[in-house]
């Protein structure tokens, strides 16, 4: 059992950074996912840009 | 052949619809059958047909829409024979006959009677795998006749027969019809005498 | 019901004559626990430490690789169509056939058990209760199998899912079982523990038929 | 109301989801700082045990880990009973949400029982190894999503597999609890008991921060769903309709 007073900073710091870390990652990997979707449904709603509508999405 | 009550029975279409993934196929199909008709699904390959057939059978859930059969008989009174055959590669046909006759609770002679009707009375012990396509058909037929049931949906019955073939199926849906069955199928080319026909492509699913 | 003791009776020739039933299965068992050595090392003591609960991992494993083709096959012919269309109830059904496929290849598992038992220094005189408490979790590892079997069938390559979906259903089974395996080796109290294996295999037979009909519909669907 | 016409036109949806996406992500950010502020950053005002400070990170988030599965749950029974597309939308969008929260849980938990018991892995922690199962069941669940062809087919698969798992998690953690029991391993992981008041309100505020951000970050989820899904019928349609 590590005796109580040692240092945890290091420990405390590196739960913060992992949840920290964590919840950054999934907000941009959310707010990507909202990104490529939108640009997706927009070419797929007015495929102005090709008349036949045979672009690749 | 089918129960004495099966005179009266209604199988009630409203407003269907279904859906290939998120394609709609079709939409606002309704219509009736009763007892002593038949019906021809027609259309192109992927119009629907046999999505159709498996809402029917209530094998496939539909978008919208009711499927009701009215009458005294029991509500699920109902054979589906599919595009695949369920014929098991390693049990010999009169096994799978007996299976049936079992599944369903009838006497062994029935299956029997059932083989000779299609005309595998002869190939009993040939095992599942060692059956013609024509003949793995026939043997599915037999699930029809060992189990008298009112509604038939059949998804392309000929597909695999020969000329032989093509009219025992014309029979059975005849003498099905006679005692007050009814018949829906895909058929493509030749369907049967005097049936109603919905040509799926003409109700192509609205953008 | 008629039509489900049919199914029953077919389930269980075909499991027992097509694909050489029950070889494959006990044959990784044997195979997998056989392993334990090697990664273990052969001393007495590390074996019997380690013995009890590589028996049931590996009996839990090869539950699980038959489960794949339970209702693989019946979906790719035509027959599950059949038998949805005929009105006969999917819980009956998968009962039918988890019950068949138990027996053609949980028994055999649960026999070969004690071997393996004796092979990894267990003391022979357990060897009923191993073989006892195997059958028990084999039960459970089927039932709660089938569940991932019936989600997998509509799937293109659902082995490894079953895996995925179906280990974590497996954790009670695993400490019960591997816990009266203990208590056999340590001549402890092992009536609790195989009691409590015994409410999870019970558990399971009772709820999983009703999962797996759900999850055919949909792979019918 | 059938998947097709929900998809079809789920604006009313999308237009009321517009802004609590944004607001709720705000908020959780909002507040989770503040938690790291108050864990953290605070003056270390008496002779508190540093390892608590573990607390304002590790308990919100297993909280979350059981919170966001119940929802899932909640929207697997609606689909399932009403097969109301939104509610699969909801359930898929949610549960890789719910792995994240169920991870930082574990991770954290793993740090903080090593400060405690001097083992990286605690397997008498009944709490801990339950749920660990249950992280796997999200994996499953997600597998599920991916593994099936037609979005209807995988929606229905998936909210079985959710319910299947939600029966078990209750036997799961007791056969765990009875396991630790019979093991004789330390259980105890008193982090309510110990902490303090003063400690306990930031922790709410900081589990509310990660209320608030799996709530912003789902509902941006299901959004990006809806559009792609959208995207990809309204290019059937027109493949189609050429």
């Amino acid at each position: 059992m590590p005796s109580v007073d040692t240092d945890y900073s290091a420990y405390v710091n590196a739960t913060y950074l992992i949840a920290l870390g964590a919840l950054a990652a999934a907000l941009v990997w959310s707010a990507f996912r909202l990104l490529r979707a939108r640009r997706k449904l927009d070419e797929a709603e007015n495929p102005a840009s090709d008349p036949h509508g045979d672009a690749e999405p | 052949m089918v129960g004495a009550g099966a005179s009266s029975l209604v199988l009630e279409v409203r407003n269907l619809a279904a859906a290939r993934g998120l394609r709609l196929l079709f939409e606002g199909v309704s219509f009736e059958v009763a007892s002593g008709e038949s019906l021809e699904l027609r259309g192109p390959n992927g119009s629907g047909k046999s999505t159709l057939l498996r809402i029917l059978a209530g094998l496939t859930r539909p978008q919208a829409g009711t499927v009701k059969l009215v009458g005294p008989e029991d509500a699920n009174g109902l054979h589906y024979l599919g595009h695949l055959d369920a014929v098991k590669p390693a049990e010999t046909a009169g096994e799978q006959a007996q299976f049936w006759a079992r599944y369903f609770g009838r006497e062994p002679a029935v299956a029997k009677a059932a083989m000779k009707r299609v005309g595998l009375a002869s190939r009993g012990a040939v095992p599942g795998r060692g059956l013609s396509a024509g003949q793995k058909r026939r043997l599915a037929l037999t699930r029809l006749l060992i189990e008298p049931r009112p509604l038939w949906l059949l998804d392309e019955p000929t597909a695999a027969l020969d000329s032989e073939g093509r009219d025992l199926v014309a029979q059975l849906v005849a003498e099905h019809r006679a005692s007050g069955g009814m018949v829906i199928a895909a058929v493509h080319g030749d369907g049967f005498a005097s049936s109603r026909v919905l040509d799926l492509s003409t109700l192509k699913a609205k953008a | 019901m008629s039509g489900s003791f049919a199914v029953f009776a077919r389930e269980l020739k075909l499991a027992w004559s097509g694909g050489g039933g029950a070889a494959l299965p006990v044959g990784f068992f044997a195979a997998a626990a056989s392993m334990t050595p090697f990664a273990v090392g052969s001393d007495t003591i590390a074996l019997q430490t380690a013995g009890p609960g590589v028996i049931w991992i590996a009996l839990a494993l090869s539950s699980l690789l038959p489960m794949e083709r339970l209702f693989q096959a019946d979906l790719e012919d035509g027959t599950l169509d059949a038998y949805a269309s005929s009105g006969v109830g999917m819980e009956g059904i998968a009962l039918a056939k988890t019950l068949a496929h138990w027996i053609a290849t949980g028994i055999p598992l649960a026999l070969v058990s004690p071997i393996l038992w004796i092979m990894l220094q267990g003391a022979p005189e357990a060897s009923g209760l191993v073989a006892g408490a195997a059958l028990v979790g084999s039960l459970a590892f089927f039932f709660f199998g089938s569940i991932g079997a019936a989600l997998a069938a509509g799937m293109r390559r659902g082995g490894l899912l079953i895996a995925l979906v179906t280990l974590p259903l497996y954790v009670p089974t695993m400490i019960f079982g591997a816990a009266t395996l203990d208590a056999a080796a340590s001549g402890g109290d092992w009536l609790g523990p195989l009691m409590l294996t015994g409410s999870a295999a019970l558990f399971g037979i009772a709820t999983s038929p009703f999962g797996a009909a759900m999850a055919l519909r949909t792979a019918i669907d | 109301m059938a998947v097709m016409s929900f998809f079809a036109n789920p604006h009313r949806f999308m237009a009321a989801s517009k802004w609590p996406a944004w607001i709720f992500t705000a908020l959780g950010v909002a507040l989770v700082a503040f938690g790291v502020w108050r864990g953290l950053l605070a003056p270390e005002d008496h002779q508190q045990d540093e390892r608590a400070r573990m607390m304002f990170v590790h308990v919100p988030a297993m909280w979350l880990s059981l919170f966001a599965y119940a929802f899932m749950v909640g929207a697997s029974l609606i689909s399932f009973v009403w097969r109301h597309a939104i509610a699969d939308v909801a359930a898929k969008s949610a549960a890789p949400i719910g792995a994240v929260f169920t991870a930082i849980g574990l991770m954290t938990g793993s740090i903080w029982g090593y400060t405690t018991w001097g083992t990286w892995w605690e397997w008498g922690d009944a709490r801990l190894v339950s749920v660990l199962v249950l992280f796997f069941i999200y994996l499953g669940y997600i597998a599920v999503w991916q593994a099936m062809e037609t979005p209807q087919k995988a929606a229905r698969a998936a909210s079985i597999l959710c319910l299947v798992g939600a029966v078990n998690i209750p036997i799961i953690h007791f056969s765990v609890e009875w396991f630790a029991v019979l093991h004789q391993q330390s259980t105890f992981m008193t982090t309510d008991d110990k902490a303090t008041a003063e400690f306990k309100i930031p922790m709410y505020i900081s589990a509310l921060g990660y209320l608030a951000l799996f709530g912003g970050l789902t509902l941006m989820n299901m959004r990006a769903e809806i559009m792609r899904t959208r995207a990809e019928m309204l290019l059937q349609r027109r493949q189609a309709a050429d």
